[in-house]
């Protein structure tokens, strides 16, 4: 890191042979270019760690394809309308269509064979909310009527499933920016456990 | 110089960067700290998140037998919580009932059959499948049964009531041996014993505490720990401040200011064990004032010119210079218990604890006859049994039939000396179903002996206790919420209650039903023993015992369908019948006289003549009584191992994961002894090192020592906490009857000098 | 780097900056000098100003989460009739296995260190036989004036709307002032990470949060309990009363002789408000004025 | 008179010009006591504050005690010197600088040790983010930020004019002063300018230090608890810090003087007349002790009574009675006579009285947290040694980081000496000739 700062000589050099003023501003300039170099790298750096978007799904699932088959998200996140937690689908709603072949994508066939095997898929979950806080699918999407898309983005048009977490950019403002907004409560108990 | 300072300085900064980086990754835990990972659910496919059911099943925490409804989420059993439907504790649940869960999720749960690898005791283990662990019971059983050796088999049996008890029975009776000893006898023997010599019941009796007026507690723990539990807390709570216009009065009367003590209106202090001069002392003011109940008495009674002939002895001068007790107060209490009615005095397994257990039990009943509080409203009730079917008699062959029929000993406690001896027959097998001798029984180190004894040890504790750590084979059992058991509740609220106890998570390890294991066993053995159980599991035993409540068409549950009846049962938890019929003395009492007795004409025991317990040690010498008590916590040992029991240690006191000798603080005073030292407590029959506990509510002759601490084994939780009364208990024979008194021993206390055992 | 800090240094050499301004101006001779001084004090000083008013701009979110809606919340209270309660500890426990309160072990335990959100209380007095004796389960109080919420310095604690005292475990700091101004000492500090064995971790209930070390824990009425019967009702259109929530708590659903009892002390109708005008009802310490929302009745009223 | 000067400032730039063994070998144990500190917290933050001796109900324990400590001993140094500078007293001119270091320094370690103090110091930022007004807490954030920002002015201001001598005189770290000086060249109107500054500081700064103990009493004034919910603390806790904070500087002059040999400069007149200002507060302290301990026992009641118990003749009846008797009584007779007031009496005096006032903080906080207002739970506690390795790491960091400053920068202003030497005899001429009585002159014509 020491060495990284030492001028180049012959930078040096130049700085010496113009005047002063003119030098010291030109360093300035140096060091801010230098500065946002360094802070740039290091944000850049930090982002990568943070963000997990290497996780693949055992499957690919279309949810576009399924969406225009006719189904809506609740056919399958079933308890979406019913409890706390949207849930993913477990094999048995797979298999409900997919026990015989249907369609062409390459990933369909593997159903069966975790059907065969005995196994559920193990679909990684993404969207987690730290462990103090409550959010319940049903007062949201039941009671304030919100949309999935309001918070998921637009998973009506994707093609593949999800791999990195579509609620990361949900921060508690947010939360509070919107019950604000529609007049519900932002006492503290509200959203916290 | 300077080059020199820089890189003093940078080394500094990397140091404190170090450092500040260490402190920084410390603090932050890995990943999210307010939601802990959990781990995997056994079994069940297809849970989804969040999933929530409710699961209502039966406690077995304690023999009352609430009606619990245990939350499990995804598969897991998460909180229990009373039943609210259920009418002996409605919605209520102590403190061990609570803890239940942690019985299921117990680290140091066995989880698969062990067999013994090394010698005894040295804790080596060897993982068996069931078939091996069954197979080699069997052999060493068929070998016994050639040799025309059966009685030498023995069960000892932890449970009082249920299928199966009945199933162990069944198996016994099939496969000849006369030896299966109840375990439980020896806490529930004397008030047995006293209810079978006056009414000819042979059950504890249930108290109407709710509809009483005045309840008089002779030495017993309603709140501490009764196997009536919950009930009573429930019902005398309701009888105290739940009836609008009326409060219930309740007079304690108690060696040690107990937790009873606490919440009763009077606590009368007595001389330990001499309830039973009390309780005629206030007979003797009743007959003499003809306060009692005389048209009960001319109907239904028998012998009441004995009982007043004999009582004349009593007199309130006398009684107090037994028990301490100022002859105004009895007649004080007499005359309140005439007025107030409905009146009990309740005694409970607290209450007869000393050679006289089987007096204070019968006084204590003769004492309500004489107030009319028998099978009245607010008095005395007799428990009745739920309508169950009982199996088919069992065919028995010419092994069992020819076998001895008897008992190797008539009373658990007298066990070890007799199997030393040899006398009358060794013993070659030992099951040990819910009972743990090594720790349990007085003076456990003689037991340790008598297994040495024994070639084949055999123990179904789903933990790891002192005695099956001792045994040979281990065949873990289910915990209660992964099993299917009937409850028959201790006797409480009178009316038939049957609860069914149901899985409540998948069983999380390789353990196996007990009952499906004696199913397996008797199939294997063959013959008219395997005919004997004709049934795939003990499930389907069950249901065959559920189906006369089905049958009766009555009670809470009311279905035409069976399989309807059964899932409304399963979802209910429970059935009981409707209301409790009172006054029905004719059918109840099954004395030969078919009335109540004062003067038993069944058992040839008759009154005796003492009126003071028994105690073993000069006085001189062991200046001091050794009481136990028995809290609510662990009663008698069957909790240490859950720190939920440990953390909330004794309420009163404040003490936690430790046992305490508790001592009147001006005794202590005399003795130079402070809170929290150490003591050498010694008996005749050894001695013990253990904390004291300054308590003013303990008279200055007295030391009281809580049950339930000082285990060998038992896990982690409990292995190495407090120390174990039982241990110093002097066995002490001269009791009438088949009780072997608890507290019947007197001790004397040392003060340990620097901290350390003078020995 | 020395070359770097030559340079550096050189930026502030007095001489050839002074010469630089004379160069220019000679009337400013002597300005640079008391210019960069002023410059930096009024830097230092606005950061002053910057710390002492930056907080003051949070007083308008404080006073934003009590918002003041037209419909009447209801305040939560608990009742405890002393003269039914037995001490059996059920309470204790059930709140135990209900909130993820964890164990403090045998070790701890002598350090005092145990957690309970419920504790009974017990006070002694007199020799024997003359002694009196009385066992109180006290959560914590719920106090209206609450001397916890008026110290907590990051508002991690603060009266909901409800009145509930809540606790917010991630802002917490871990200071313990709260825990020190409490007269009730109804506030405990994880000294160490609580530790689940894998096995007991299964039974941790998912809707309470567990709590990091360092943090400061407390009752919080069960309102997970609350807010999950309310969701319930709302979603099936029920109305809900009092009945609903007499034993809702933990504590008050387990208590075998029903001494605890919870509910809306803004509901005149309620069982609590009902008990809570008893001549037997008392508040703990309530020469304090802290106005708890656990209100004790006895018929004969506990020594403090 | 022109030679001792220059022997005097010679013997300030000492340790500016090489760094002996002394310094060397201090350093290393100094550092080393640090590091083991250092170790004991990184463990403290690993397993959690279970590793203290603190529990339930014993909340506070030395951390705190640390605390209210060093914020006292703060007020050595900007408040004296103010408050001297305000009055104009001229001895005051050799002690200021080395009592302001005292301030700043102390200021950073109370700070600390409530960071040490803290379950999650990684959530320290929380105190801005969601800071809440009402908490006394946050009025003491505010209040020792702005101490700590006005005191480090208040230090760096007189320290320009040095600075600016060391750079010119090419002494030391020349590039470092060279940033710091800020091109102070001396001439008339930056000495004008300058002092001015230092004027307005001075002013400004005992308001703030005064407020900053007050607040730190309100910490536990504030609350209900028995023998801390108290109207005197303000004062009592200011009188408190004075003190201390006095005794502090006198053990710092007392080496100062011993180590770089200034009998010439920090003068015997100095710690004389210091050693009054301490006996004045020390009546104060043994006043106000009394007062409080009067009313409290008068007052009888239960709660409070049961704390003064615990402390009059209950478990901390030796540590009471010690602080009572060494570090109130002794300190005020050895310092009552005027032979008392000589540097070894005044040191004596002083090191009793840190040692009593660092109990008597100690007495405050921990015997109210054994004895709370219901019955249960009875506290106890028995510090660990974590919590005395980094009590002592906090000490020895401060002594070091003090060590470090005389190393750096004169630790004794020799500018303000200079001028004091050059007017201070006319100037306090012509003041004592304002205070004469105007007639006077008059009559002698």
């Amino acid at each position: 890191m020491v060495y990284f700062l030492y001028l180049p000589s012959s930078y040096e050099n130049q700085f010496n042979r113009s005047g002063r003023y003119k030098g010291n501003r030109e360093m300035r300039s140096w060091y801010f270019i230098l500065f946002v170099i360094v802070a740039g790298g290091v944000i850049c750096a930090v982002s990568l760690i943070g963000s997990k978007d290497s996780t693949t799904q055992p499957i690919q699932f279309n949810h576009k394809r399924h969406i225009e088959e006719g189904m809506n998200c609740v056919d399958c996140h079933k308890q979406v309308e019913k409890g706390i937690h949207a849930t993913i689908p477990n094999l048995k709603q797979c298999l409900l269509c997919h026990s015989d072949p249907q369609g062409s994508n390459k990933d369909e066939p593997k159903i069966r064979e975790y059907a065969q095997r005995g196994e559920e898929i193990p679909w990684i979950q993404v969207n987690r909310l730290p462990g103090h806080v409550y959010f319940s699918h049903r007062v949201h999407i039941v009671m304030a009527k919100m949309d999935c898309s309001e918070c998921h983005g637009d998973m009506k048009g994707r093609t593949n499933p999800v791999t990195s977490s579509q609620i990361g950019h949900l921060s508690m403002d947010k939360c509070m920016e919107c019950h604000k907004q529609y007049n519900v409560s932002n006492d503290c108990l509200r959203c916290h456990k | 110089m300077k080059d020199n300072k820089l890189t003093r300085r940078d080394f500094l900064k990397a140091a404190g960067a170090t450092a500040c980086g260490l402190s920084l990754t410390s603090c932050g835990e890995s990943g999210d700290p307010y939601s802990i990972k959990k781990p995997p659910v056994s079994g069940d496919k297809g849970l989804y998140k969040g999933y929530e059911k409710w699961v209502a099943s039966s406690c077995a925490m304690c023999p009352a037998g609430c009606g619990i409804k245990v939350r499990t989420v995804e598969g897991r059993a998460v909180k229990i919580e009373g039943n609210n439907e259920c009418s002996l504790n409605k919605g209520g649940l102590g403190p061990k009932g609570q803890s239940g869960l942690q019985v299921l999720y117990d680290p140091d749960r066995i989880r698969n059959p062990l067999k013994r690898s090394g010698p005894r005791g040295s804790g080596k283990w060897q993982e068996i499948s069931w078939d091996e662990g069954i197979s080699e019971i069997s052999k060493v059983l068929k070998k016994l049964r050639d040799n025309n050796k059966a009685h030498q088999l023995a069960v000892m049996c932890g449970h009082s009531k249920g299928s199966i008890v009945e199933l162990w029975r069944r198996f016994c009776q099939t496969f000849g041996t006369p030896n299966f000893l109840d375990t439980t006898l020896t806490s529930e023997g004397s008030i047995k014993q006293a209810m079978f010599s006056a009414m000819g019941i042979n059950d504890l009796p249930a108290y109407d505490s709710a509809n009483a007026s005045y309840i008089l507690s002779l030495g017993a723990g309603l709140f501490d720990s009764t196997c009536h539990g919950i009930h009573f807390i429930r019902t005398i709570s309701m009888a105290k401040r739940g009836q609008p216009g009326r409060r219930a009065k309740i007079v304690h009367a108690g060696a040690t200011y107990s937790l009873t003590a606490i919440q009763s209106d009077e606590w009368i202090p007595v001389k330990p064990g001499t309830y039973d001069a009390l309780a005629l002392g206030i007979a003797y003011v009743l007959i003499k004032e003809e306060l009692y109940d005389k048209k009960f008495i001319e109907s239904s009674t028998y012998a009441f010119d004995k009982l007043s002939e004999r009582i004349k002895k009593y007199t309130p001068e006398n009684v107090e210079a037994t028990t301490g007790v100022p002859p105004k107060d009895i007649v004080r209490i007499a005359h309140e218990m005439a007025n107030y009615r409905p009146a009990i005095a309740i005694v409970d397994t607290n209450s007869t604890l000393t050679s006289n257990g089987l007096e204070i039990a019968r006084s204590a009943i003769i004492l309500n006859a004489l107030l009319g509080s028998i099978d009245r409203p607010g008095g005395l009730l007799i428990q009745r049994d739920p309508p169950l079917l009982p199996w088919l008699e069992p065919a028995l062959d010419e092994f069992a039939q020819k076998t001895t029929s008897e008992q190797i000993t008539n009373n658990v406690e007298l066990l070890p000396e007799n199997i030393i001896k040899g006398k009358p027959y060794p013993l070659d097998a030992l099951l040990l179903y819910y009972s743990n001798p090594l720790y349990a029984r007085i003076n456990p180190g003689r037991f340790h002996r008598a297994f040495e004894k024994i070639p084949l040890i055999v123990s179904f504790s789903p933990f790891m206790d002192e005695s099956s750590f001792q045994s040979d084979i281990i065949l873990p059992d289910h915990t209660y919420l992964e099993r299917w058991e009937d409850v028959i509740p201790a006797p409480s609220v009178g009316h038939p209650l049957f609860g069914i106890r149901q899985p409540v998570v998948t069983p999380l390890y390789n353990t196996k039903h007990t009952g499906d294991v004696i199913i397996e066993l008797a199939k294997s053995l063959g013959d008219t023993i395997q005919t004997a159980f004709p049934w795939n599991d003990f499930k389907e035993a069950l249901l065959y015992r559920i189906s006369g409540i089905y049958k009766t068409k009555s009670g809470s549950i009311v279905k035409e369908d069976e399989e309807e009846f059964l899932s409304s049962l399963f979802k209910n938890g429970y059935w009981e019948s409707s209301e409790y019929k009172f006054e029905q003395w004719a059918d109840i009492f099954k004395t030969s006289s078919g009335k109540f007795e004062f003067y038993s004409q069944n058992t040839a025991e008759q009154f005796s003549d003492t009126l003071e317990p028994k105690w073993h040690g000069d006085s001189s010498q062991y200046p001091f009584y050794f009481l136990l008590h028995k809290p609510i916590t662990y009663a008698e040992g069957s909790g240490a191992n859950l720190p939920w029991l440990q953390e909330l240690g004794n309420v009163l006191r404040k003490t936690f994961w430790d046992s305490y000798l508790e001592i009147n603080p001006e005794t202590a005073h005399k003795k130079g002894i402070h809170d929290n030292e150490s003591v050498r407590v010694e008996s005749s029959a050894g001695h013990i090192q253990v904390r004291v506990k300054l308590f003013a509510g303990i008279p200055p002759n007295v030391v009281l020592m809580s049950l339930g601490h000082g285990h060998t084994q038992m896990g982690r939780f409990a292995k190495g906490i407090g120390k174990n009364p039982k241990e110093i208990l002097v066995v002490n024979t001269e009791s009438p009857g088949r009780i072997i008194p608890l507290c019947g021993t007197k001790v004397r206390i040392e003060k340990i000098k620097n901290g350390k055992d003078s020995r | 780097m020395k070359k770097l800090l030559a340079s550096f240094i050189r930026l502030f050499e007095p001489k050839e900056r002074e010469e630089r301004f004379q160069s220019s101006d000679s009337i400013v001779t002597e300005g640079p000098a008391r210019r960069t001084i002023l410059q930096y004090l009024a830097g230092a000083m606005s950061g002053v100003f910057a710390f002492l008013y930056i907080p003051k701009l949070f007083v308008k979110d404080l006073l934003n989460q009590h918002s003041t809606g037209k419909v009447q919340l209801p305040k939560w209270g608990m009742v405890i009739d002393l003269d039914k309660c037995t001490t059996c500890g059920g309470c204790v426990v059930s709140c135990r296995a209900e909130n993820n309160v964890p164990i403090a072990g045998a070790d701890q335990a002598d350090k005092a260190r145990m957690i309970f959100w419920m504790d009974i209380l017990v006070e002694q007095e007199g020799e024997y036989p003359d002694i009196k004796m009385r066992g109180m389960p006290t959560p914590c109080n719920h106090c209206e004036n609450a001397p916890c919420v008026k110290v907590c310095p990051v508002g991690a604690t603060y009266i909901s709307e409800e009145g509930i005292v809540a606790q917010i475990w991630a802002r917490c700091i871990g200071c313990r002032y709260c825990t020190t101004a409490c007269p009730y000492t109804r506030r405990y500090f994880n000294w160490e990470a609580p530790q689940w064995s894998e096995e007991y971790k299964n039974q941790l209930n998912p809707d309470v949060a567990t709590r990091p070390k360092g943090v400061v824990e407390k009752c919080t009425f069960c309102h997970h309990r609350i807010r999950k019967i309310r969701e319930q009702a709302k979603i099936e259109g029920q109305a809900l009363t009092d009945e609903n929530f007499r034993y809702l708590p933990a504590c008050a659903q387990a208590c075998p002789a029903k001494a605890i009892t919870f509910g809306d002390l803004n509901n005149p109708n309620s069982e609590v408000s009902r008990l809570k005008k008893s001549p037997r009802a008392f508040h703990l310490q309530e020469e304090l004025g802290t106005n708890p929302k656990v209100t004790y009745l006895r018929s004969a009223k506990w020594k403090e | 008179m022109e030679r001792v000067a220059d022997t005097m400032s010679e013997r300030v730039y000492t340790p500016i010009r090489r760094s002996g063994w002394k310094f060397y070998l201090a350093s290393i144990i100094l550092l080393g006591i640090v590091g083991w500190g250092v170790y004991a917290y990184i463990l403290q933050i690993n397993y959690g504050l279970g590793i203290t001796g603190m529990n339930r109900p014993l909340y506070w324990g030395i951390y705190m005690a640390n605390f209210v400590f060093f914020i006292g001993i703060s007020h050595a140094g900007t408040l004296i010197s103010a408050i001297l500078r305000v009055t104009q007293a001229e001895w005051r001119r050799p002690i200021t600088r080395c009592a302001e270091v005292i301030t700043v320094l102390a200021l950073m370690f109370g700070a600390a040790s409530v960071i040490i103090d803290l379950g999650r110091p990684d959530r320290v930022m929380n105190v801005l983010k969601h800071g809440r007004l009402q908490s006394p807490i946050l009025w003491d954030v505010c209040c020792i930020s702005v101490y700590l920002t006005g005191s480090i002015i208040y230090l760096y201001l007189p320290l320009i004019p040095d600075l600016a001598i060391l750079r010119d005189k090419g002494i030391g770290h020349t590039w470092l002063y060279k940033i710091l000086a800020l091109g102070y060249r001396g001439t008339e109107k930056q000495k004008k300018h300058l002092e001015s500054m230092i004027g307005i500081m001075a002013v400004l700064i005992i308001p703030i230090a005064i407020s900053v103990h007050t607040v730190v009493s309100y910490i536990f004034a504030t609350t209900l608890q028995p023998a801390w919910h108290s109207t005197v603390f303000g004062p009592y806790f200011v009188v408190g810090a004075i003190f201390s904070g006095i005794a502090g500087l006198m053990i710092a002059m007392a080496v100062i003087r011993r180590s770089l040999g200034l009998q010439g400069v920090l003068k015997n007149i100095h710690f004389n007349n210091l050693g009054l200002l301490l006996l004045a507060m020390n009546c104060i302290m043994i006043y106000f002790t009394f007062n409080i301990y009067l009313v409290e026992i008068t007052g009888n009641e239960p709660s409070i009574m049961s704390v003064v118990m615990q402390k009059v003749s209950g478990e901390y009846f030796i540590l009471f009675w010690g602080m009572i008797i060494f570090g109130f009584i002794v300190p005020a007779i050895i310092l009552a006579f005027p032979k008392g007031r000589s540097v070894a009496g005044c040191v004596t005096a002083s090191v009793l009285i840190l040692v009593g006032m660092w109990l008597e903080r100690f007495l405050i906080i921990v015997p109210t947290l054994t004895r709370t207002r219901l019955p249960w739970p009875e506290g106890f506690y028995y510090p660990t040694w974590i919590e005395w390795s980094i009590t002592a790491g906090c000490i020895a960091a401060f002594i070091f980081l003090y060590i470090l400053f005389a190393k750096f920068f004169p630790i004794v202003s020799v500018w303000e000496v200079k001028e004091g030497r050059e007017l201070a005899i006319p100037h306090v001429t012509e003041r004592v000739k304002e205070y004469m009585p105007e007639g006077l002159s008059e009559l002698d014509h």
